[in-house]
């Protein structure tokens, strides 16, 4: 079967493993991810700050050009990508005005009719039905999943997932043999946003979060979202600096865990391009 | 035979002013069916009154028109001088000359002619209407109060005191509700239990109340004054007749740990079991679900110890059937459970609590026997922290209201722990202080100053634990929202009050409606808080909306007060406005069809099917019949109606058929 | 020529409307004199043949007026009323009658300036519109010649 | 219709029923309704396109009611009738078996009507091309086009309520127009008497119409009065969301939602 | 326009009596004397009475032709007409058409016994041939008046029941339904049928008139049948619905008949000939 | 009086109708609406219609019409005024393109308003209408005439009959009655003289289905027969067959009041209704469709023609095209034939 993709940027840049460990496990599954063609940024998280007609056209763009391509389900594996893209259907849902102008805007048909799954959705929807038996080498490490804040907010429009103590990764990994640890910064900012601007505050934002995992004895931070993960992963110098140790829990994304667990080959899944060095 | 009498008052200058009143009576009197017209300057007067009564007598009148002011204000008037007269009140109509007609027009033709406009419609629709009777319903004389908590026992007490029965019913083993689970009350911390417990003692002892507790309403039929309710006795498993609550089965029960709900969890309870010491009945239910012998078949120590042999495995559920003529609701409400706030941990942290919860840790009655100790280890909390609004004015969890006790309880529980940890921390996390009550503003300030509770304005966003501690964290909006930490022992929510799961269920059963939030909806926000829109069905207590104890015992008292009220008619007396299927000879009966959408338009469950037998009890006709105890006369049915079956009566398809005609025609 | 009074009848229920009405008049608040009141119980009861009927007497504009939603004396009378006119209305439409000649509004007890400026309104505008004469001609009013074949 | 004709036959042999409401041939390329009541009467059944009279109407029929338990052939126009009459308890399981005949023309038993509902849900009330034409064309005139163009086409119309007659839902014994106290309704016809009549009818329908247009195929002088009709419903679903009959639903007029929209209210 | 059918006189409501609950009796007379002087009738006859701007109505003439100068009509509330008459004062001006209809042949009765039945508000129809035989007494034998009503408040024509009873050429017995009776009857109580049977009125050289509810004209034939009464010497009238009076609109067709022409006065004999739809 | 014959040519039928019309006469003529055909004040020729068999409505409007006035009334506190409608304002109408059949109707429906009192509103208005009928050169399977007596080219009932001598063809007219002669008399250039025409080749053949002597008296001993259950079973109790009918003649009499206005109208009504003959008690004399319909037919084939020694049915169909649930009376009268009793 054949599933939209929409990468967005970091999946074509900063976090290529990330697109390589989907591309590969939806692989294993006989699932054919389906680029969106001539895609273009989703806008996030700046444009909305700026101009709300613009920070829709864009995301429209995209959600028209699947349409154009005859995509009915796409799958986002960005946490920013999807909280966009979903806000933007949710909005021109409401209102036909904004409907029509954005429409305008773009030149491009726009009828909302692309169901827009995040990397869990999708997971959830077409693999782990057919986990049973697929599990070669249960990862079984304690991990701690962690959600950021785009991936189950808001949640009147997203309608995923507990806002607070979201759950579906976390039964995902139970699935792929791991020990999801009970912890309190599942949903905490990592301080993306700020990620250029003050990096300074990004090693203590996230450094609180990597802290509280090793804490609490985990082996691996399980992801989502590009943005988390350079920022858990990339950033570990800062965060080390800022709780005044050094940590080596590496971060995983949550395809190239399932990958492991299904005993994947460790480069497809782009496991070699982390900065903390993958050992589970 | 029409002979109608026209009466134009002048109301001083208010009407005369702007409209020709004798022209008005003039033009009138040439009317069809007008026998009598006449202009005067103050009909309601004793003389204008007079008037109209001695016209009546003398001309023979069989319908009046008063032409003055709003019927809104002197129908009554009118209408029962007719009534003296001996013409019956009904045949009565007001022309609104004057809040209509002369306040609002300026002098002119054309307030003239809509003044005579204004008559004319009426002297046509008055020849349409017919003698009514006031509607007599009989009442009887039994209140069933729903709900044995502070404010049902208050409302028995009131009502039986006034010398009526009353059924109370309560659905746990005993009376008291939450009010029996509390420590100390605000704002005189005098101790809960102390003050109610006298109440449910005269409850019991009262010859005019009856008491079914571990009973529900299992429905209800009927409508004011005379209601038929049937109610289920859930089976206790027990012969109360026989048993002397000697308690020797509950402390020889094997099963022990299943958690105490009157402790909300925090102690634990046998199989069988009395919720508590003070409980009235002071009796033991079997708990079927935990009991060993329901569960595996054998056991039977309870009915081994018992000295009067009263244990009763085989009983069954009850139902009995009661005929009442008043409702007083009083089911109360309940608290957000877990679950309800996965980011504060409760559930998964044993010392993150309810408010309700650290009742019955503060009280003497509860597991700790009144230590605030905390549930993981039993250490006393050297740090604790309250969290007012735990849901509460949170439109994100969906429960925008306030619940309205929590900062008065929070201000106690923080003031009863710095009573009795010495050198404790306590923290309050609030949104506003809202302490409006004789006493109230003063008891937080208390707190406050006098036993230095940190009050600390801002949201808790989450709580974790860390090497023990749990972790608050939040913000200070006094502060710039500063992020503040707080590393406490235990944390108690103050969780939304929230109206009872299955609320709803009984609502439809009482035919009530509720908001949306499920709380009982009263009939006006401020003018009816305690009746509902369903006649004879009153309020009390939190069941309406989050209440503390000294407004729960007033509105108990207030819905008593309507109840005796009530009860000292013999028949209720109603203005027979009301909806009439038509009837006719057999073999027709009536227009009706009986597609009943009549049924799903009426707003009082006023209209039932009737079915009409033959001699030999076979059905030949289902048509719709109005109660005219539950019609209130909307009239909403009559518009509805396709056949035009219904009809209601001083509204009738004639009359209002009549005026609209009129007013464009005339006569 | 006299200029055009247009006839104005109006359905009220008698707790919201009629009340409101009433306060215009304790209000001493002046409004147009075209208007006549029926008083309903609740608008619930209001017949929409009635409407048909004011215009076939000669009506030139309709006021059809009721509580508040949720402010009904009988809880949900005007809830029903209200699904009532919007099919009564867009039939209504459908047929060429003038909708523009009828005026649906809530006044409560309270509104009695809203009253005087809802009648005020419905006047001019049905002045402006003009007598209703494609409905007069076929009521045949005011011949009311009773046509044939 | 062979398995049509066998069942009818196994049913009023066995005596569940007491007569079995189908199709014949008419006159010439017509076909009527057919109460079948001996079992060799069975084999004049039949089926096929031309068969639109709307049976239902003869399900609150007294002098076909009286006869006993019934058994209708019914298309799904037919089907939705029935299940609109049993929400307004007019028939119900024990006096009416459905024999249903799919929009494939296959034939297919129902139980209950339960089971009749959950079948005609499966289809959404269509609006024929034509008619969808005409009321367009009718939605782009203006008020006074409108007018005139019901006024016309109602003018004709001399009242001889086959319309009421050919309609399911019109089984009332006293129709609004035979009330006299007052006479909402004119009795004679004449152009007001005419408007009235039918724009009492659409609303009486509304919501409970089930678009079958068995009152446009009744009127002997071809009056679009189904275009009234489904104007109502077409409005009924763009205000208060689609309505399908249903055995319990709520009537779309004889209910509310607290959040009915409307624009014209002030 | 003298040609057109449908044209009522215009008649004044001289009088008007409350006879029973929703019954009432008027006095009517010709408001142009020239219709007064042209009109004539005979027992039996019955009218159109008319409320205009309301329609029509159906009821006999109540009063004897041997009374000049007016005619009475007695009817009960029952419908829109009805209901609109009642709204009526004296002096009001309702319309009427008539009369209609055939006679009861008063003068073939001449010499014989008279018999007359009548329950509940079918008195009225036959008041006008009581009245008209009592008008010409001499020229019958006995004359028996059987009259029966749901309750004692239900009996019509009170003061002249009270005349009759008095009068010593007139045998009147009145009933009431079980459970109807007043503290102060002092009449029959029972079912009319039953009444008939108990009194057995001779059926030698008898005119049985009956009038009165289906039901009681139901039960009340095979009586007379037994009291050996002839279906030729049993009149009754019937009540058809009417619109034209006239033999036209077709409302009141029965068989071959119509009841505003061939009737509203037939005899047994006659009856049985048509069929079951009066 | 002779019948005159002429022949009209085919051309000539369009002048005719203009001079006619230069004469202010009022046409009534076949004109079509919603596909239904239906007698409409025409006002030019090339909107009537010709080629159909029968028109949906017959031309009985014109005589006695669905509605009309019969007075006007007006009160007021000194008294009332009634005024009755002025027959001379009944306007003269040529009712064109008459079938035979309904020609007859029209004689039928007199016997109805004239047996015994005079409906001189009745006679009046068709005092003032001149026949035009047009013999059928074709017919249905619902045609009957000729079952009841009546035939395709039957000039009863018409003042001038015309017949279409082949298709696309010139008229033979005959002219029966002084009306029909005073048209002539308007045109007489356009009515040429001419030799005997064989009219009868030219006219639809329509089978004789039943012989209504004997229906007659077979209904006489017919009342309680479970014919009239079965037969009307599937009849919805419409008045559709009543308002097609060119004989049917029932009718209601009501009042329309506004304020001291109003005027009291006849309209027509039908014997299928339930409610035309029930009570305000609640007693319906005839409360079953089964007895509404055996009504209607016994009524045009027994009573009428033992009382106004006229049938009720003059064969055209009607009521078997316009019936919703396609009664056939043709049908159902053969069935009563072949019934044994």
């Amino acid at each position: 079967m054949t599933l939209g993709l929409y990468p967005g940027c970091s999946l074509k840049g900063s976090s290529r493993e990330y697109a390589e460990s989907v591309i590969t496990v939806a692989k294993a599954f006989n699932i054919n991810l389906e680029e969106i063609k001539d895609w273009n940024c989703c806008g996030a998280t700046a444009a909305h700050n700026m101009n709300k007609e613009l920070s829709l056209a864009l995301p429209a763009r995209i959600l028209s050009l699947a349409e154009k391509q005859g995509l009915k389900e796409i799958v986002v594996p960005c946490a920013a990508c999807y909280s966009r893209l979903t806000m933007t259907k949710y909005e021109l849902a409401k209102d036909p005005e904004l409907k029509a102008a954005v429409t305008d805007a773009n030149g491009l048909e726009y009828t909302g009719s692309v169901n827009v799954l995040n990397i869990i959705q999708m997971l959830d929807k077409y693999i782990t039905p057919n986990l049973d038996g697929r599990v070669i080498k249960p990862f079984d490490h304690r991990v701690a999943c962690y959600y950021g804040c785009l991936l189950v907010r808001p949640h009147e429009i997203l309608k995923f997932d507990r806002e607070e103590d979201p759950q579906s990764m976390d039964v995902l990994m139970l699935k792929a043999g791991a020990t999801p640890i009970d912890w309190a910064f599942k949903t905490e900012c990592c301080g993306a946003g700020l990620s250029v601007s003050r990096t300074s505050s990004v090693g203590r934002l996230s450094g609180k979060i990597i802290g509280d995992a090793k804490d609490r004895g985990a082996e691996a931070v399980i992801v989502a979202c590009p943005m988390c993960h350079s920022n858990l992963d990339m950033r570990r110098d800062a965060i080390n600096s800022y709780l005044g140790e050094k940590i080596d829990i590496p971060v995983l994304y949550i395809t190239q865990a399932i990958g492991l667990a299904l005993d994947l080959d460790r480069k497809a899944l782009g496991l070699q391009r982390h900065f903390v060095k993958v050992t589970v | 035979m029409s002979k109608i009498g026209v009466f134009v008052c002048h109301c001083g200058e208010n009407i005369s002013a702007t409209v020709d009143c004798a022209k008005v009576a003039e033009t009138v009197g040439n009317y069809d069916g007008v026998a009598f017209s006449v202009d005067y300057t103050y009909m309601c007067s004793d003389p204008g009154q007079n008037l109209i009564k001695s016209a009546i007598k003398e001309k023979g009148l069989t319908g009046v028109v008063v032409a003055s002011c709003s019927p809104r204000m002197h129908e009554p008037t009118f209408r029962k001088a007719c009534a003296e007269a001996g013409l019956n009140p009904f045949m009565c109509e007001m022309a609104n000359l004057r809040e209509h007609c002369s306040w609002v027009h300026d002098k002119g033709e054309a307030t003239t002619e809509k003044a005579i406009d204004l008559v004319r419609i009426l002297v046509e629709k008055v020849k349409y209407n017919h003698s009514l009777n006031d509607i007599k319903v009989p009442v009887t004389k039994t209140a069933l109060v729903i709900g044995g908590g502070i404010a049902g026992i208050q409302a028995s007490l009131d009502i039986a005191n006034t010398g009526h029965k009353v059924i109370l019913i309560e659905k746990d083993p005993s009376i008291g509700g939450h009010m029996s689970q509390l420590s100390e009350t605000f704002p005189t911390l005098d101790c809960s239990q102390c003050i109610l417990t006298p109440r449910m003692v005269e409850v019991a002892q009262h010859p005019n109340i009856t008491l079914y507790t571990y009973a529900e309403l299992e429905s209800l039929e009927g409508f004011i004054g005379n209601f038929k309710a049937k109610i289920r006795k859930k089976s206790k498993s027990l012969d109360e007749k026989l048993c002397t609550g000697c308690g020797l089965c509950t402390t020889k029960c094997p099963v022990k740990k299943i958690p105490s709900e009157f402790n909300e969890g925090l102690g634990k309870r046998t199989a069988i079991y009395v919720p508590f010491p003070q409980a009235i009945p002071n009796k033991p239910v079997i708990d079927r679900i935990n009991c060993t012998y329901y569960i595996k078949g054998k056991c039977k120590v309870c009915e081994i110890v018992c000295p009067t042999k009263a244990i009763r495995f085989d009983q069954e559920d009850e139902i009995v059937e009661a005929e009442v003529g008043a409702i007083v609701i009083s089911t109360g409400f309940t608290v957000k459970q877990p679950d309800f706030f996965p980011e504060y941990g409760y559930g998964k942290y044993p010392d993150v609590i309810t408010g309700l919860q650290f009742e019955r840790l503060a009280s003497a009655s509860g597991p700790t026997l009144g230590e605030i100790r905390r549930p993981s280890d039993g250490k006393v909390p050297e740090k604790i922290v309250f969290l007012a609004c735990a849901g509460s004015r949170d439109p994100a969890k969906g429960i925008p209201y306030c619940s309205k006790i929590c900062c008065m309880y929070i201000a106690k529980h923080a003031m009863l722990y710095q009573h009795k940890v010495h050198g404790g921390k306590s923290y309050v996390f609030y949104m506003d202080i809202r302490a409006g009550g004789k006493m109230y503003e003063e008891f937080v300030r208390r707190a406050i100053e006098d036993d230095g509770v940190n009050y600390v304005r801002g949201r808790v966003s989450r709580i974790y634990e860390k090497n023990g501690k749990l972790i608050v964290s939040g913000a200070d909006t006094l502060l710039n929202a500063m992020p503040v930490e707080i590393e406490a022992d235990m944390v108690v929510l103050a969780t939304a009050g929230v109206a009872n799961e299955g609320a709803e269920e009984l609502a439809q059963k009482l035919h009530i409606s509720y908001d949306p939030y499920k709380f009982f909806a009263e009939a006006h926000p401020k003018l009816k808080p305690v009746e509902t829109n369903t006649a004879g069905i009153f309020l009390a207590g939190a069941c309406q909306a989050p209440r503390d104890i000294p407004e729960s015992v007033a509105m108990a008292s207030g819905a008593a007060v309507k109840v005796a009220g009530l009860f000292s008619q013999d028949e209720l007396t109603r203005e027979p406005i009301i909806a009439v299927v038509n009837r006719q000879a057999a073999p027709v009966y009536s227009s009706c069809v009986g597609c009943f959408l009549c049924v799903s338009a009426c707003p009082y469950q006023a209209i039932e099917k009737e079915e009409i037998k033959n001699r030999n009890g076979e059905v030949i006709k289902s048509m719709a019949k109005v109660n005219p105890g539950l019609c209130q006369g909307c009239g909403t049915c009559v518009a509805f109606c396709r056949t035009k079956s219904i009809d209601i009566q001083g509204y009738t398809h004639e009359q209002m058929y009549t005026e609209v005609m009129a007013l464009l025609n005339e006569y | 020529m006299a200029e055009f009074e247009p006839k104005i009848v109006a359905f009220v229920c008698n707790w919201c409307t009629y009340a409101g009405a009433d306060l215009t008049g304790t209000s001493r608040i002046k409004y147009a004199s075209n208007v006549r009141i029926v008083r309903f119980p609740c608008t619930g009861r209001i017949d929409y043949m009635l409407l048909l009927k004011a215009f076939d007497e000669g009506a030139d504009g309709i006021i059809v007026s009721g509580c508040h939603p949720n402010d009904c004396h009988y809880t949900s009378g005007n809830f029903h009323a209200r699904r009532r006119w919007i099919m009564f209305r867009s039939l209504c439409d459908f047929t060429g009658i003038d909708t523009e000649r009828i005026k649906f509004s809530w006044v409560s007890a309270a509104e009695g300036a809203k009253w005087a400026d809802i009648v005020n309104a419905t006047v001019a505008s049905v002045r402006e519109l003009g007598p209703y004469s494609e409905y007069k001609k076929v009521a045949k009013y005011p011949e009311r010649e009773v046509s044939h074949g | 219709m062979v398995d049509l004709i066998k069942r009818a036959k196994e049913l009023i042999e066995s005596s569940a029923v007491k007569v079995v409401i189908g199709y014949e041939n008419g006159t010439g390329n017509r076909t009527r309704a057919l109460f079948v009541e001996k079992t060799e009467d069975a084999d004049k059944l039949i089926f096929d396109s031309r068969c639109i009279q709307n049976l239902a109407a003869y399900v609150t029929k007294r002098e076909v009611k009286d006869k006993g338990k019934m058994a209708i052939a019914a298309t799904l126009p037919v089907m939705r009738s029935i299940i609109q009459l049993a929400s307004e308890f007019q028939v119900n399981d024990n006096n009416l078996l459905v024999l249903g005949i799919t929009p494939e023309s296959k034939l297919i038993e129902f139980e209950n009507l339960v089971e009749v509902e959950t079948f005609v849900h499966q289809y959404q009330i269509e609006i024929d091309a034509r008619n969808k034409e005409m009321l367009d064309r009718l939605d782009n005139m203006t008020k006074a086009e409108r007018w005139k163009f019901w006024i016309d086409e109602l003018a004709p119309c001399f009242k001889c309520y086959a319309c009421r007659a050919a309609c399911p839902m019109c089984y009332c014994h006293r129709c609004t127009v035979d009330f006299n106290q007052p006479q909402w309704i004119p009795v004679p016809s004449h152009e007001l008497g005419n408007l009235e009549w039918h724009i009492m009818r659409a609303i009486h329908l509304t919501g409970r119409c089930i678009d079958c247009d068995a009152c446009y195929n009744a009127c002997p002088l071809y009056i679009p009065i189904n275009l009234l009709t489904k104007k109502m419903m077409l409005d009924a679903r763009e205000h208060f969301g689609g309505y399908q009959p249903a055995l319990k639903g709520e009537h779309l007029m004889s209910t509310y939602k607290p959040d009915d929209k409307e624009n014209f209210i002030q | 326009m003298m040609d057109n059918l449908y044209m009522p006189y215009l008649m004044r409501i001289e009088r008007i009596t409350y006879e029973a609950p929703g019954v009432k009796t008027f006095m009517l007379r010709f408001v142009n004397e020239a219709d007064q002087a042209k009109f004539s009738y005979k027992a039996g006859q019955f009218g159109e009475y008319s409320v205009y701007g309301v329609g029509e109505s159906t009821f006999c003439i109540a009063s004897p032709p041997t009374r000049k100068g007016y005619i009475e009509c007695t009817f009960r509330q029952t419908g829109k007409v009805t209901n609109a008459l009642s709204g009526c004062e004296e002096g009001s001006i309702i319309g009427f058409r008539g009369p209609y209809g055939n006679i009861f042949p008063i003068d073939e009765w001449k010499g014989k016994n008279l018999l007359f039945i009548a329950g509940g508000i079918a008195l009225p129809p036959m008041r006008c041939v009581i009245w008209n035989a009592l008008d010409m007494r001499e020229n019958f034998k006995d004359v028996t008046i059987i009259y029966g009503a749901r309750t004692v408040k239900d009996l019509v024509y009170k003061d002249e029941l009270k005349d009759w009873e008095l009068r010593k050429d007139v045998k009147l017995i009145t009933t009431v339904d079980p459970g109807g009776e007043s503290p102060d009857w002092h009449g029959e109580i029972g079912f009319v049928p039953t009444v008939v049977e108990k009194i057995a009125p001779s059926s030698k050289d008898t005119i049985a008139i009956v009038c009165g509810p289906p039901v009681m004209i139901k039960y009340t034939f095979p009586v007379l049948a037994k009291l050996g009464f002839a279906d030729e010497n049993i009149y009754t009238t019937l009540e058809n619905r009417m619109k034209c009076g006239f033999g036209k609109c077709g409302r009141c067709n029965v068989g071959r008949v119509y009841v505003c022409k061939d009737g509203p006065v037939f005899t047994l004999a006659q009856l049985k000939e048509l069929p079951d739809e009066y | 009086m002779n019948i005159d014959k002429r022949l009209v040519r085919k051309d000539s039928l369009e002048k005719l109708f203009d001079i006619l019309k230069q004469n202010s006469k009022k046409i009534f003529a076949p004109s079509t609406k919603n596909g239904k055909i239906s007698f409409r004040d025409a006002e030019k020729f090339s909107g009537i219609v010709t080629g159909y068999v029968q028109t949906s409505q017959s031309s009985k409007e014109v005589a006695f019409p669905r509605t009309e006035k019969i007075f006007d009334y007006s009160k007021s506190k000194d008294g009332m005024s009634v005024k009755g409608i002025d027959l001379k304002d009944i306007p003269e109408v040529i009712l064109w393109g008459v079938r035979p059949c309904d020609a007859t109707g029209i004689g039928e429906l007199s016997s109805v308003f004239n047996w015994d009192y005079k409906d001189e509103i009745y006679n009046n208005r068709l005092s003032k209408i001149t026949v035009f009928g047009f013999s059928c050169n074709n017919s249905d399977e619902y045609c009957f005439c000729t079952s009841v007596g009546g035939n395709p080219g039957n000039t009863e009932g018409s003042d001038i009959l015309f017949t279409q001598t082949g298709e696309n063809s010139d008229y033979l007219a005959e002219i029966i009655t002084e009306k029909g002669l005073a048209i002539v008399s308007l045109a007489p250039d356009l009515f040429e003289i001419t030799n005997n025409i064989e009219k009868n080749k030219f006219l639809a053949k329509v089978p004789v289905r039943f012989n209504h002597e004997e229906i007659k008296e077979k209904l006489d001993k017919f009342f309680e027969s479970k014919e009239w259950i079965e037969q009307s079973l599937r009849c919805i109790g419409c008045g559709a067959c009543a308002y097609v009918c060119p004989t049917c003649a029932c009718f209601d009499i009501q009042d329309e009041a506004h304020g001291r206005k109003g005027s009291r109208v006849r309209c027509w009504d039908s014997c299928g209704f339930s409610h035309f003959t029930l009570h305000t008690s609640g007693h319906n004399p005839r409360d079953v469709q089964s007895q509404r319909w055996r009504q209607r037919i016994m009524h045009k084939f027994s009573y009428m023609p033992e009382r106004l020694s006229v049938y009720g049915c003059t064969g055209c169909g009607r009521c078997s095209r316009a019936c919703p649930v396609d009664m056939n009376i043709l049908e159902h009268l053969i069935s009563i034939q072949e019934v044994t009793v």
